[in-house]
């Protein structure tokens, strides 16, 4: 492989790895590892097995068809279709956003003591302009490298001396030891957060950004397997780090703030202001990807032209669809909502509409028209066929486990 | 509610040892007292238990427990700090144990 | 005709309109995006065929296929505040080819109704703006 | 931009059909009896105009839709549908469309002869 196809495959593992954890992955890592220390880690691994072949497919579908996902479920199963998994993601989207700016505040609040609301129209305004003037690879690598920042959980869980047989032992499936409800509400949201919609339509719109093409599939294979597997090991730090620190003491984990404590636990004064960047960085660029998104699935529905690196004037109506979503996400932190759960609330949601986004994937995939000769062989089709039904069952049971154990 | 008083006693020995700063402090045990002083109140309105009464008083000690952290933690005196923290696990012991013990029921 | 303009398919050929045409990408003459096909008009002749005339591209004409009544509402609401007053564009079946995935039009679209909210945003919101490019 | 339609020319103008508002209409026979749901039309170039020719019906209609009829059958043998389930393929004249919204067939549903099966493997 060239010099330059390994730097761009090693910035790709790089980016993954900074870009791997949000708001959400952090909050339902903590809440694991507080409530059932290293029980749920089989939870992370699967989820993030699940989501190595979503983010490979979706890359391989835009390098091969130049088309993004949104494109092919609106040309393949026609707008009356479309038009349901479209509308679902614009509001958890809208609610995700709204998250995510929260988390971007409260890591402002940790390190000025301002209470979160009064930071969410100055960090609209930061996310509005990056987008405004950046384009898709500047946002992608600056941010995303910036994010390695979060291999601070890393070392946190290593210099904790973990019960390496305990943490083995989370590795391997199992039932509740106790409370029932909680242990399988916090199983689902972890999925939740790591299964997003958004993987499918954002990986295979920076594809086509990226200008990605055939020659390009082992690359999008490294970066999706090596790069996800890594950006795994930091949600696995977070959860361990909750379980080291917060499980001995019994706290649970009912604000953002409490999370802190994690990483004062193994580097004191350090540790808090390395969680407070890292929860602001990893929040920021979750936010810039979030209202991308919805300014890609908008346009792709309705076959405008679309692209964060084409100037704004441009793509008026793509800019002005992004705009909008950050705006009006935003209210939901100006009004106060507390961010942890409506992230919570976001991540149960999101388990209910994931059957009707990942279930065309295994039509698409193996469509001759978009993939050519690079359909879906037997083991991906099997993986994705899993994958939907794990969505079937997590949609059937997010909300009564939400009420019995959220 | 037992994780709130675990989360003060926590912070209360951190911000002594300067790991956290007073902001953080503040607001976390402003939320805790809020937590505890809700707790005490729904438990005024069930029917008067012996077990409900005395969550209750517990839960209302805490809360003022935690006002007070708060204050001595505003006014930067870490001694007093942490002799008030001192008396936390002793509140969440019997905390627990109510706990359980209506759970057993 | 622009040169790279794929030519009339000849006789016989054969097409799946909802799999090929319905609900395609639309790229016009300058490979520009224009917009997706939410319909296709057939005239019933008098010797009893069914002639494919036009494609159409409108928010109302999509919305209508999933509700009739909320595509209605749609067109209404154009009328009275959009840019495009709620027309639904027609482009003459002839002018279209079916070319893969997507379907080549082969007219400028920004010379047309397609790209109409795409102008009237560039020229009154985003070109205001410092940085717009 | 569509212009508008002087008084003399509505009365002999030829009807005019939306086709994306066959898709999913049902199908009944003279008799009434349901025949299935059109899924897919298909056109055919006649003297440089696109005559539409046959409609597609039942699952096979939607799979050749979703052009995914090698992964569709085998989906539909795993979920243990008949091969025979497999929808029609209607020809044109047999269609009365006087009502777009309720086509309905000339001939009765059993002229039709058996349902298409699932042809080709791999999704062409």
């Amino acid at each position: 492989m060239k010099a330059g196809k390994v730097l761009q495959v090693a910035l790709g593992v790089l980016t993954s790895i900074g870009g791997f954890l949000d708001v959400g992955a952090i909050a339902t890592a903590a809440d694991a590892g507080a409530s059932f220390r290293f029980e749920l880690l089989w939870v992370v691994l699967v989820g993030t097995i699940c989501v190595i072949f979503l983010v490979e497919m979706a890359g391989r579908l835009a390098a091969v068809s130049k088309h993004s996902y949104a494109d092919a479920v609106r040309e393949r199963f026609g707008f009356q279709f479309y038009v349901w998994p479209i509308l679902a993601e614009f509001v958890v989207d809208f609610l995700v956003l709204g998250a995510e700016i929260g988390g971007v505040c409260i890591a402002l609040q940790l390190l000025t003591g301002v209470a979160f609301q009064w930071w969410a129209i100055p960090v609209a305004l930061a996310i509005w302009l990056t987008a405004w003037l950046g384009t898709f690879d500047f946002i992608e690598n600056s941010v995303a490298l910036l994010g390695l920042v979060t291999l601070a959980f890393v070392a946190g869980a290593v210099v904790l001396h973990p019960p390496w047989g305990e943490v083995a032992k989370g590795f391997i499936p199992s039932g509740a030891p106790h409370e029932p409800a909680h242990y399988w509400f916090i199983a689902v949201s972890i999925m939740g957060a790591l299964i997003s919609p958004y993987l499918l339509y954002f990986y295979s719109s920076g594809a086509i950004e990226d200008g990605w093409g055939e020659k390009d599939l082992t690359m999008n294979r490294l970066v999706a397997g090596v790069g996800m597997g890594f950006g795994s090991l930091v949600q696995m730090g977070v959860l361990m780090t909750a379980a080291m620190v917060l499980a001995p003491h019994g706290i649970r984990v009912d604000q953002y703030g409490q999370i802190a404590l994690t990483l004062v636990g193994p580097f004191g004064e350090w540790g808090y202001y390395l969680f407070a960047v890292s929860l602001g960085i990893t929040c920021f660029g979750a936010c810039m990807e979030q209202a991308l998104e919805t300014g890609f699935i908008v346009s792709q529905a309705l076959g405008w032209n679309w692209g964060e690196s084409k100037r704004p004037v441009e793509a008026a109506r793509f800019t002005m669809a992004y705009t909008l979503s950050i705006a009006a996400s935003t209210l939901l932190m100006v009004v106060g909502i507390d961010p942890l759960k409506l992230t919570l609330f976001s991540m149960a949601l999101t388990a209910v509409m994931l059957p009707l986004v990942v279930t065309p994937l295994l039509v698409i995939m193996n469509d001759r028209h978009y993939l050519g000769e690079h359909t879906n062989g037997w083991l991906a089709n099997g993986v994705v066929g899993l994958i939907i039904g794990l969505t079937f069952v997590m949609a059937l049971v997010a909300i009564p486990l939400e009420y019995l154990g959220g | 509610m037992v994780s709130w008083a675990a989360t003060a006693e926590m912070v209360a020995q951190r911000w002594t040892a300067g790991d956290v700063p007073t902001a953080y402090a503040h607001n976390t045990l402003t939320k805790g007292a809020q937590e505890a002083r809700r707790a005490a109140a729904k438990l005024g309105q069930a029917p008067a238990a012996p077990v409900a009464r005395e969550a209750q008083a517990r839960y209302a000690e805490l809360a003022v427990r935690l006002a007070r952290i708060d204050a001595v933690i505003a006014d930067d005196d870490g001694r007093a700090a942490a002799g008030l923290a001192a008396g936390l696990p002793a509140i969440r012991l019997k905390l627990d144990r109510l706990q359980s013990g209506c759970q057993a029921r | 005709m622009a040169d790279d303009f794929p030519e009339p398919p000849e006789n016989g050929t054969r097409l799946r309109l909802v799999r090929d045409v319905l609900d395609s990408q639309m790229v016009d003459r300058k490979q520009c995006q224009s917009g997706k096909v939410d319909g296709i008009v057939a005239e019933l002749r008098d010797d009893g065929r069914l002639v494919i005339t036009a494609i159409e591209n409108g928010l109302p004409e999509a919305v209508r296929r999933v509700s009739p009544r909320v595509g209605d509402w749609i067109a209404a609401l154009g009328r009275r505040w959009g840019v495009r007053k709620g027309e639904v564009y027609r482009i003459p079946f002839a002018r279209v080819r079916n070319t893969g995935i997507d379907v080549r039009i082969d007219l400028d679209a920004a010379a047309t109704p397609l790209l109409a909210w795409e102008r009237w945003l560039r020229e009154h919101v985003v070109r205001r703006i410092p940085g717009a490019g | 931009m569509r212009a508008p339609l002087k008084s003399a020319e509505t009365r002999d103008r030829p009807l005019e059909v939306h086709l994306e508002r066959l898709i999913g209409r049902r199908i009944h026979d003279p008799e009434g009896r349901k025949v299935g749901v059109i899924e897919e039309i298909e056109a055919e170039l006649q003297d440089g105009e696109w005559v539409v020719t046959k409609v597609l019906t039942g699952p096979i209609g939607m799979l050749t839709r979703l052009s995914s009829l090698g992964i569709g059958a085998w989906l539909l043998g795993l979920l243990g549908a008949r091969k025979s389930a497999g929808g029609h393929e209607i020809a044109w004249r047999d269609l009365d469309l006087g009502d777009p919204m309720r086509p309905r067939l000339r001939c009765p549903a059993d002229a039709l002869g058996p349902p298409a099966a699932a042809r080709s493997k791999r999704g062409d």
